[in-house]
């Protein structure tokens, strides 16, 4: 089991190695370097994977001490690794779709300027993902959710010579914090109420019913924490900052933007699921956010010209499904999504890269067209992607959506129908982007000279027409397409099929998940209309958008501007806010504190040359003084006499 | 911790000399032979100023190996001084002062070894050797009026580095330094008076200034009088450090300074404010303390929103860091009296943090100045395509400022909180979201600077030199290390701190002291002399150096309390 | 018929006020000095009184002391005068306010 | 307190048989002097300083009788200083000498009791250094002659002699000795009319105040039926007065009186004027010994004869040091001349020992004698400097003339800088403890606004003595140009223009000048402000002297307790 630090200690090797490295180790030398630390944090998380599998079910929660951190006085936090299935399923798939992508990025970046920058980031941020998930503590969790803040914070702003770039990246760490703020606040009321940050001494009690929590203290936990995921996995509120994070380039948005980093939060509802089950008011909460978002972004995605941006509110909604999933009680079905959405959404953003790298960085999907036959694999591979994201059967997403779908069912029907309508947009939005991208006609051809070889992107491409990216991008495409198609059946809902389900089962006992039963008549039903809904949103989209890319009446100004939800903010931020903030700074501080204090000193000033009136250079003047000074004495004296 | 039977061996090993005396003089007497070079051989007066500052870091080293992890005083030495008056020179280090001073040695030695100084070399570095002397000085000071003296002496030279070497307003920042802090030290003094002379008569009718002393006799006192004093008390500190309203001297003193100037204004002398507070207002007055709590607390819980506020409106990088430090030294206060063991080292943690930090961050922007003369964030932009390693490295100054878990400050920033929270639940979620401003600010200011396109001569910054490298990786290595591994510092101090509580407690019951260490208040510490406890006067005081072994018998009992109060506590009343 | 010993002490205090007063208003500078002299010449007068109230020697010897310097005081201060306006062609010592602020 | 301390000294004089006292102390003080007296013989040994500071001012005159006129003009420096250097051996003589024999009085009329050995060490020791300084300056401005040296040691006899005083008749006699010579000393400078004036100035309200203080010495007498300390407080201690409002009467005049000499609020209009005025190493010894005897003469009137009056005495000092403390500070802040400022200066370090002087206890009268003697040492350094600096015929006095002294003469310019932190109160300087003497035995009396009061004061004095240490040492750079020592962390040389320009427009002619508070005298003050011409400033060798006794003093008594034990020994007054 001595594997289990080697999934740590590798990315971290890479990462020293490219930061102290800098440019000696150059390109392609830094990419290798990475995919090879990632691949290689992979293979130790199989081999983890396989050890726990020949414990028995009850025992597959394996401890890793580390080394001891703050040691004050009742707060005593030690850095461990709990191998659990949990931790694990999020460890494979992060250091299997990293590994993969880092492959990819090794083609992407070629040529960029900063090319060992990227993948020292890369590296980190697979270190910290991975700490993130095999932490045994909430605490130690935290480190690993700041680093990976903090990887997604260099990697947003990797090309920061443009702006927007630097301003979304501070945009999505500041936000990022917000719910940081509930997750800290959290682990304090968790040191006030356990003495103790530790899954095993937190949780484990609860799970097992050796301990109860009170409502209001479960409550409480468990909205912070979930504040604390919602400003992760961007849910509404804090969603705003993840369409802006696709100022990175396209590697990023697929790891960190949508397979790993996000899902983060889903991470931590699952697992604080013992705290989950004392407080149905927070399940509500989870539930209902999880569902507006998803119908929210979907409907923003339906309005988005960018196909990176369509895509990353795409993320956003099934980040919505993956709460709702959780929120209603069913946790796996959440976990299901989000494996199967690792790796469709991982595809279709490194699909959209090839595309982008092809177009020499043209995003907007408005100037393609017609791609199909230009760049075949990345076509077919987006296919995959697109189905398994629309919940076409047989494809992933079907499953995972149809196992949600059933638990927000069983939760309330009103979830239930907010979840049928985001599957309808879902199909209509993919489907729209699909034929925009690769149907149609081509409406880049004009473009394509003057962009010519100035793309960086585009590194060593010399212009003309689109062609396929290089093997070493393609083989992450195919992969990744073969997940989508057929990575379902690691949690068929059929009878001895669901082996994801089972894996989790320890984690997720019946005491604080209590399983439920939808007949089966209704399961088909939720499917059948689900899929109904789909293929309807599918075939309008595709009937809407394949002969022309121009329909302002289905794009209105609102989707498009994201129901100026953005804008409202930041004109609040930038108006009254700021404001009130300079008032504070310039009226309250450089005026009232700073001028009470230069106020006195200038009192003194002043004073003392008034008093210098009183020195005339007369003699009888200052007799004067002494007189009036002995007559004051005096009278003061005469008052006390006789006492 | 130290086993049972070493509480002994800590005097066994204290050194045949009196090793903190020597910390205090070496650079003092740097400071005169600096001073004693011909004004002409700057390069001369510059070796001198360094080698003193390199054999002070040497020592202080060898300290950190020699402190033993107990409570109490350690490497005490002692010499009368003005009898009449019970003054004494004694000097002592326990866990929470051996960082501070192993923190001020390290960044004075950078400060005075980084930048590159224009003006006399020999002026400044004879300027930055005699505050070095006085701000370690303070920090090891057992005595008040010594502690008082060292306090007060930092301003000259704290005022010339800022007079002599500063940017265009330095004489008015300068001043307002001297004025502010001179005037706050009135109602300090003032107090420290009172204190004194009201327990003398419990003192047999002698006045003393012993801190040991002092702290058993002051409990006697009515509690309306130690009020009092402790408010004294505070409104000294509270300009030293500062804490809001009285910060109006910071952002004037620490843009203007020189960079070495700037770096240990902000990275030492703050902590003056904080640790004076903690170790004469708290330790020696706890019900005054406790009282006045709410409102230190409130006045950091302000220091730390207002604080953010004002840093976020600041256009000017110097200034920005300048002001960041208000919200800094506002975590300090607040964690010093959640009075909370996790609180209170947090505050003492956050201190050394902070020097490593701020004093990073000073020198960056020194570096940054140097090559753009401006610091105007209109004037600046994308430095970072021409100096990816200067950027680098600020942004790893930045993310330890801004708390990023894995570097220094995210430990210190957690202690506080998380003590805070559990003694002043609603202090503390306010103060969290400092951990959101922090974030606006420091890259807002860093976005500002680094990215975005770079116009004119943002274009072509020099990289940094590995002479640059090299002054600020010490400081680098200790934001690191101590985010990564700060246990063997918190091991060292946490004794010190539960000391500390215990005997708050054990004055004030109604103080909301959650209990440390499993019913085991009742605290006995080491009788040594070398160990020179809260709670116990040295029986022979008075001696020069104090004899080596002594009272070794009773160094096991306090040997197995102070073990005592490592076992984690049992869980207290957090939802209170 | 005798005089009450108060009223001796209550002209010497009118004098004195009288010398003070003189002082303060006259510009002459060697009136000014006539009136230190009233004024020492008034407190003469309160030791003599004072002496023969109770009886004691020590009022009346005082006197000598007073007489003396004054006589110094004139001297002296005559001396600085003469100096002064020699240099100065001022006639009052209004005049005299260079040194002021 | 102080009453057991003066029945302290009563007891051990009774016990030791060699005053005139009976054994009941008090009972018999009538008949001392008129009968036993003038059949004792008189113990020289007791007024010896004095002495030999009286006959060396006359040997000094009869030496320039003796000798032609040119033939040794450098003699009487020498003589006067060792004439000091004499009386300060006489003095330490008397000190063991009356821990040996017990205190005596002569008469009735002279204490010798380690309050007068006290001072006589204060005096002689300011004579010598005023000795030493005065030299070169008199030379420099042509007023060489013995009559400065005479005036000098006869200004320190009256000194003593009002320190020794057992009555208020002496007392007297020593004040005008002291004032007269003082007066004379103030118009010495024949060519300035400045000097004239102070002497004028001097002169007028000089003997205005006696006039004032004779009258409370008379009125006191009146009330009490004696001018002799012991027996006024005997008196007083036996009787409880129905009337007392000649008492008040005539304690109020002796504070007025002597609150002139010390130059306390509100009768300190006379000291800028006078400081000004004088020749500028006789200023500082005006300063240090006619504060010094006038406190000495205030101490031994109201902690020792009037103690009973405390109650009523201690709330009208405590006006007259808050008004002391801050008016002297405040008015120094807007001077332009360094002398008038620091006889503003002077003022305020008055109020310090007037808190000593209000606790009424031995503390604080132990503080103020530390205080005053400490103080000594600084302002005589101080003006010494003043002196080498102003150039002949004293041409630059203006705070301008300070410039860039650090340049000129490092030396010269670290001392002042000690004497500045030393009257600012910066620890490790003697000043620093001398207000920690009297601030405590404030606080032991439960003064804490007082205290509080006294140490803002601090604060706000402490804006001119770093603004003359700031011209001093930052000064050069401005006045060689664009500011050679700016670094660029605040903003580059080229750079400080237009930060200053722009980035603080709000504070507009604070970022040109020295004035943390906005310009006192506009901005053009300080542009006019023009650095002196640069000449080298010569140090005679007896200055350099003078000067490193005083600073190594003014360090040496900041670190040590010595003096302070030496000041409390002095407490113990008849």
């Amino acid at each position: 089991m001595d594997a289990a630090y080697a999934i740590l200690a590798l990315p971290l090797l890479g990462t020293a190695i490219l930061l102290f490295g800098g440019r000696r180790t150059g390109d392609p030398a830094s990419g290798w370097i990475a995919t090879a630390m990632a691949v290689g944090s992979f293979v130790a998380t199989v081999v983890v994977w396989a050890s726990l599998l020949g414990h028995s079910a009850a025992s597959r929660t394996v401890h890793k001490g580390l080394f001891t951190w703050i040691p004050v006085g009742s707060l005593h936090v030690s850095f461990g690794l709990q191998l659990d299935p949990l931790s694990l399923t999020w460890a494979l798939f992060s250091s299997g779709v990293g590994s993969l992508i880092t492959l990819y990025s090794i083609g992407y970046m070629k040529g960029d300027s900063s090319y060992g920058r990227f993948f020292f980031y890369m590296n980190l941020f697979l270190f910290s993902m991975l700490v993130l998930v095999l932490a045994d503590s909430y605490l130690f969790s935290f480190v690993g959710w700041e680093g990976v803040g903090y990887c997604s914070y260099g990697l947003i702003g990797f090309w920061f010579e443009r702006n927007s770039a630097a301003v979304a990246a501070k945009k999505a760490f500041v936000t990022n914090r917000i719910g940081d703020f509930g997750f800290m606040i959290a682990l304090f009321m968790m040191f006030g109420h356990f003495h103790s940050f530790n899954y095993s001494t937190v949780l484990a009690p609860l799970a097992s019913g050796r301990l109860t929590l009170a409502g209001a203290t479960a409550t409480g936990l468990a909205l912070m924490l979930f504040l604390g995921a919602v400003g992760k996995s961007a849910q509404i509120p804090l969603y705003m900052w993840l369409p802006d994070a696709m100022e990175g380039p396209t590697p990023v948005s697929a790891l960190i933007h949508a397979a790993t980093m996000v899902t983060a939060g889903v991470y931590l509802v699952a697992r604080s699921a013992p705290i989950l089950h004392f407080s149905p008011s927070a399940q509500w909460v989870v539930a209902s956010i999880g569902a507006a978002t998803a119908l929210l972004a979907a409907t923003i995605a339906c309005g988005q010209d960018d196909i990176k941006r369509v895509l990353a509110y795409s993320t956003i909604s099934q980040l919505g499904y993956m709460f709702l999933g959780e929120g209603s009680g069913d946790y796996g079905a959440g976990i299901f999504h989000t494996v199967m959405h690792a790796f469709f959404k991982a595809l279709l953003f490194l699909g959209a890269g090839a595309v982008i790298h092809a177009l020499h960085d043209e995003q907007d999907m408005k100037k393609m067209g017609g791609l199909w036959k230009y760049l075949p694999v990345s076509s077919w591979t987006f296919l995959a992607g697109f189905l398994a994201l629309s919940a076409i059967p047989p494809f992933d997403g079907f499953w995972s959506k149809d196992a949600i779908l059933a638990a927000a069912w069983h939760k309330s029907p009103a979830l239930w129908a907010v979840g049928v309508v985001t599957a309808a947009l879902t199909a209509y939005y993919m489907s729209r982007q699909f034929v925009l991208v690769f149907g149609g006609k081509a409406r880049w051809v004009d473009r394509a000279a003057e962009h010519g070889a100035a793309g960086h992107e585009a590194g060593g491409h010399a212009g003309g027409r689109p062609h396929e990216a290089p093997p070493v991008m393609t083989v992450p495409l195919v992969i990744l397409a073969v997940g989508s198609t057929v990575g379902w059946l690691m949690n068929a809902p059929f009878a001895g099929l669901n082996f994801l389900e089972r894996w989790l089962a320890p984690v997720f006992p019946a005491r604080i998940a209590p399983s439920f039963a939808v007949a089966t008549g209704t399961k088909w039903a939720i499917g059948t209309v689900a899929t109904a809904f789909a293929i309807l949103g599918l075939v309008a989209g595709l009937s809407a958008w394949r002969r022309t890319a121009e329909r302002p009446a289905l794009e209105p100004a609102v989707l498009a501007h994201a129901w100026y939800i953005d804008e409202t903010v930041s004109a609040a931020a930038s108006g009254p806010l700021a404001r009130l903030a300079s008032g504070v700074s310039f009226g309250v501080d450089a005026g009232l504190v700073d001028g009470l204090v230069n106020g006195v000193g200038r009192l003194a000033a002043q004073s003392g040359r008034q008093l210098r009136r009183f020195q005339t250079g007369y003699v009888r003047n200052y007799a004067l003084g002494i007189g009036i000074g002995a007559a004051a004495i005096l009278a003061y004296l005469a008052t006390r006499m006789g006492g | 911790m130290g086993s049972v039977g070493t509480v002994g061996s800590v005097a066994a090993s204290t050194l045949g000399f009196p090793i903190l005396t020597v910390i205090v003089f070496l650079p003092l007497g740097g400071a005169i032979l600096t001073a004693l070079v011909p004004a002409s051989d700057d390069g001369l007066a510059r070796r001198v100023g360094l080698l003193a500052a390199v054999a002070e870091v040497g020592f202080v080293a060898y300290l950190l190996v020699a402190f033993k992890p107990v409570a109490g005083f350690q490497f005490v030495s002692q010499q009368p001084w003005i009898g009449s008056f019970g003054i004494a020179w004694k000097v002592g280090v326990d866990g929470i002062s051996l960082f501070l001073v192993a923190v001020s040695a390290l960044l004075f030695l950078v400060a005075m070894a980084g930048p590159p100084l224009r003006g006399s070399a020999r002026a400044f570095m004879t300027w930055m050797l005699l505050l070095e002397a006085a701000c370690i000085g303070a920090f090891l000071s057992m005595d008040l009026f010594l502690f008082f003296v060292m306090f007060e002496v930092t301003l000259v030279p704290a005022y010339f580095l800022v007079a002599g070497w500063g940017g265009p307003r330095r004489n008015y920042a300068a001043m307002k330094f001297f004025i502010y802090t001179f005037a706050g030290s009135a109602f300090f003094f003032v107090a420290l008076l009172s204190l004194v002379f009201l327990t003398a008569p419990a003192h047999h009718g002698h006045a003393t200034f012993d801190l040991i002393t002092l702290t058993r006799l002051a409990g006697g006192l009515p509690h309306a009088d130690q009020v009092l004093i402790f408010a004294g008390f505070a409104v000294g500190f509270a300009v030293k450090a500062p804490l809001v309203p009285f910060h109006s001297w910071l952002p004037d003193a620490y843009t203007e300074a020189s960079t070495g100037g700037s770096m240990v204004l902000a990275g030492v002398m703050f902590a003056l404010g904080g640790y004076g507070i903690l170790r004469l207002g708290v330790f020696i007055l706890p019900r005054g303390a406790s009282d006045l709590a709410p409102v230190l607390l409130t006045l950091a819980v302000v220091g730390i929103t207002y604080g953010a506020v004002v840093t976020i409106m600041q256009r000017d990088l110097k200034r920005l860091v300048a002001y960041s430090a208000i919200v800094s030294v506002a975590f300090v206060v607040l964690g010093e009296f959640a009075f909370s063991a996790q609180g209170v080292a947090g505050g003492v943690l956050q201190m050394v943090n902070e020097s490593l930090t701020i004093g990073a961050l000073f020198y960056m922007v020194g570096v940054v100045a140097e090559r753009r003369g401006a610091l105007r964030f209109s004037e600046l932009g994308g430095i970072q395509k021409s100096a990816p390693i200067l950027a680098a490295v600020f942004l790893a100054v930045v993310l330890s400022a801004v708390g990023l878990p894995g570097l220094n400050g995210f430990v210190s920033e957690f202690l506080v909180l998380a003590g805070t929270f559990v003694t002043h639940r609603w202090w503390a979620v306010v103060a969290t979201t400092a951990i959101i401003t922090g974030v606006i600010y420091f890259l807002w200011a860093y976005q500002r600077v680094f990215h975005g396109p770079a116009r004119a001569a943002n274009a072509a910054v020099r990289e940094m030199s590995w002479g640059e490298i090299a002054a600020v990786a010490p400081l680098l290595a200790g934001i690191a290390f101590l985010g990564v591994y700060p246990a063997p510092l918190l091991d060292r101090l946490t004794p010190s701190v539960d000391h500390l509580l215990a005997h708050v407690q054990s004055a004030d019951p109604a103080a909301h002291v959650p209990r440390i260490s499993g019913g085991a208040l009742s605290y006995s510490v080491p009788a040594d002399q070398n160990v020179d406890s809260g709670l116990q006067t040295p029986a022979g005081a008075g001696a020069t150096a104090a004899p080596v072994g002594a009272g070794a018998p009773a160094g096991a009992g306090s040997g197995a309390a102070s073990s005592a109060s490592a076992v984690p506590a049992a869980p207290s009343g957090g939802t209170r | 018929m005798t005089v009450p010993g108060a009223w001796y002490l209550v002209l010497a205090a009118v004098l004195f006020g009288i010398g003070a007063t003189g002082l303060l208003v006259r510009r002459n500078v060697l009136v000014m000095f006539m009136c230190i002299e009233l004024m020492l010449n008034a407190v003469n007068l309160t030791f003599v009184t004072f002496a023969r109230l109770l009886d004691d020697i020590g009022g009346q010897a005082s006197v000598f002391f007073v007489l003396v310097v004054a006589a110094a005081e004139v001297v002296v201060g005559l001396a600085i005068i003469v100096a002064m306006f020699r240099r100065r062609a001022a006639a009052t010592a209004d005049e005299i306010h260079i040194l002021k602020g | 307190m102080i009453q057991s301390v003066l029945f302290a000294g009563v007891g051990h004089l009774a016990q030791s048989g060699s005053g005139c006292l009976g054994p009941n102390g008090t009972s018999i003080t009538g008949l001392c002097t008129s009968d036993n007296s003038l059949h004792m013989p008189v113990a020289y040994r007791s007024i010896l300083p004095m002495l030999v500071l009286f006959i060396g001012a006359l040997v000094l005159l009869l030496v320039s009788a003796l000798l032609s006129k040119r033939s040794r003009p450098g003699l009487y420096p020498v003589l006067s200083t060792a004439v000091g250097l004499a009386a300060l051996v006489a003095s330490v003589w008397e000190w063991y000498d009356v821990g040996n024999r017990g205190v005596s009085t002569i008469g009735g009329q002279i204490f010798y009791d380690r309050f007068s050995v006290f001072f006589g060490v204060v005096v002689s020791v300011t004579v010598v250094l005023a000795s030493l300084v005065s030299d070169s300056y008199l030379r420099r401005e042509g007023l060489d002659g013995v009559e400065a040296y005479a005036l000098i040691l006869l200004a320190g006899t009256g000194a003593v002699l009002m320190a020794e005083a057992a009555g208020l008749i002496m007392l007297f006699l020593g004040l005008e000795i002291m004032s007269i010579a003082l007066y004379v000393m103030a118009a010495y400078h024949r060519r300035r009319t400045e000097s004239g004036e102070a002497g004028f100035k001097y002169f007028i309200l000089g003997s205005f105040s006696s006039a004032i203080f004779l009258y409370g010495v008379a009125l006191t007498y009146g009330a009490t039926g004696s001018t002799r300390f012991q027996d006024i407080a005997g008196y007083l201690a036996r009787n409880t007065l129905v009337h007392d409002g000649v008492l008040l009467a005539g304690m109020a005049l002796l504070i007025v009186g002597l609150g002139f000499k010390v130059a306390a609020v509100p009768f300190h209009f006379w000291t800028p004027d006078v400081y000004q005025g004088s020749p500028t190493p006789f200023t500082g010894y005006m300063a240090a010994l006619a504060k010094a005897a006038g406190f000495a003469g205030l101490l031994r009137t109201l902690t020792g004869a009037l103690s009973s009056q405390q109650a009523n005495w201690r709330p009208v000092i405590w006006l007259i040091a808050v008004l002391t403390l801050l008016i002297g500070s405040v008015m120094a802040i807007a001077q332009r001349d360094l002398k008038r400022m620091m006889a503003y200066s002077s003022i305020s370090q008055a109020g310090y020992v007037l808190v000593g002087l209000q606790a009424g206890s031995a503390a604080g009268t132990a503080g103020s004698l530390f205080y005053l003697f400490t103080y000594a040492f600084v302002i005589v350094g101080t003006f010494a400097v003043l002196g080498l600096i102003q150039g002949p015929g004293e041409a630059r006095n203006d705070l301008g003339a300070i410039r860039g002294l650090a340049r000129r003469r490092p030396g010269l310019a670290m001392a002042m800088l000690v004497f500045l932190l030393a009257q600012a109160g910066v620890p490790l300087t003697s000043g620093f403890l001398a207000k920690f003497y009297v601030i405590e035995a404030s606080v032991q009396r439960g003064q804490y606004p007082l205290a509080i009061i006294a140490m803002l004061a601090a604060a706000i004095a402490a804006f001119f003595y770093l603004r003359i240490a700031l011209l001093m040492y930052a000064g050069e750079g401005e006045a060689a140009g664009p500011a050679p020592a700016l670094e660029p962390a605040g903003g580059g040389a080229e750079a400080a223009g237009e930060a200053a320009g722009e980035a603080f427009v709000a504070d507009g002619a604070l970022t040109a000048g020295l004035q943390p508070v906005p310009s006192l005298d506009g901005a053009t003050a300080t542009l006019t402000w023009e650095p002196p011409p640069e000449e080298r400033i010569a140090i005679p060798p007896a200055v350099a002297a003078t000067l490193a006794i005083c600073v190594v003093f003014t360090i040496a008594a900041g670190v040590s307790s010595p003096i302070i034990d030496f000041a409390r020994h002095a407490t113990a007054m008849i």
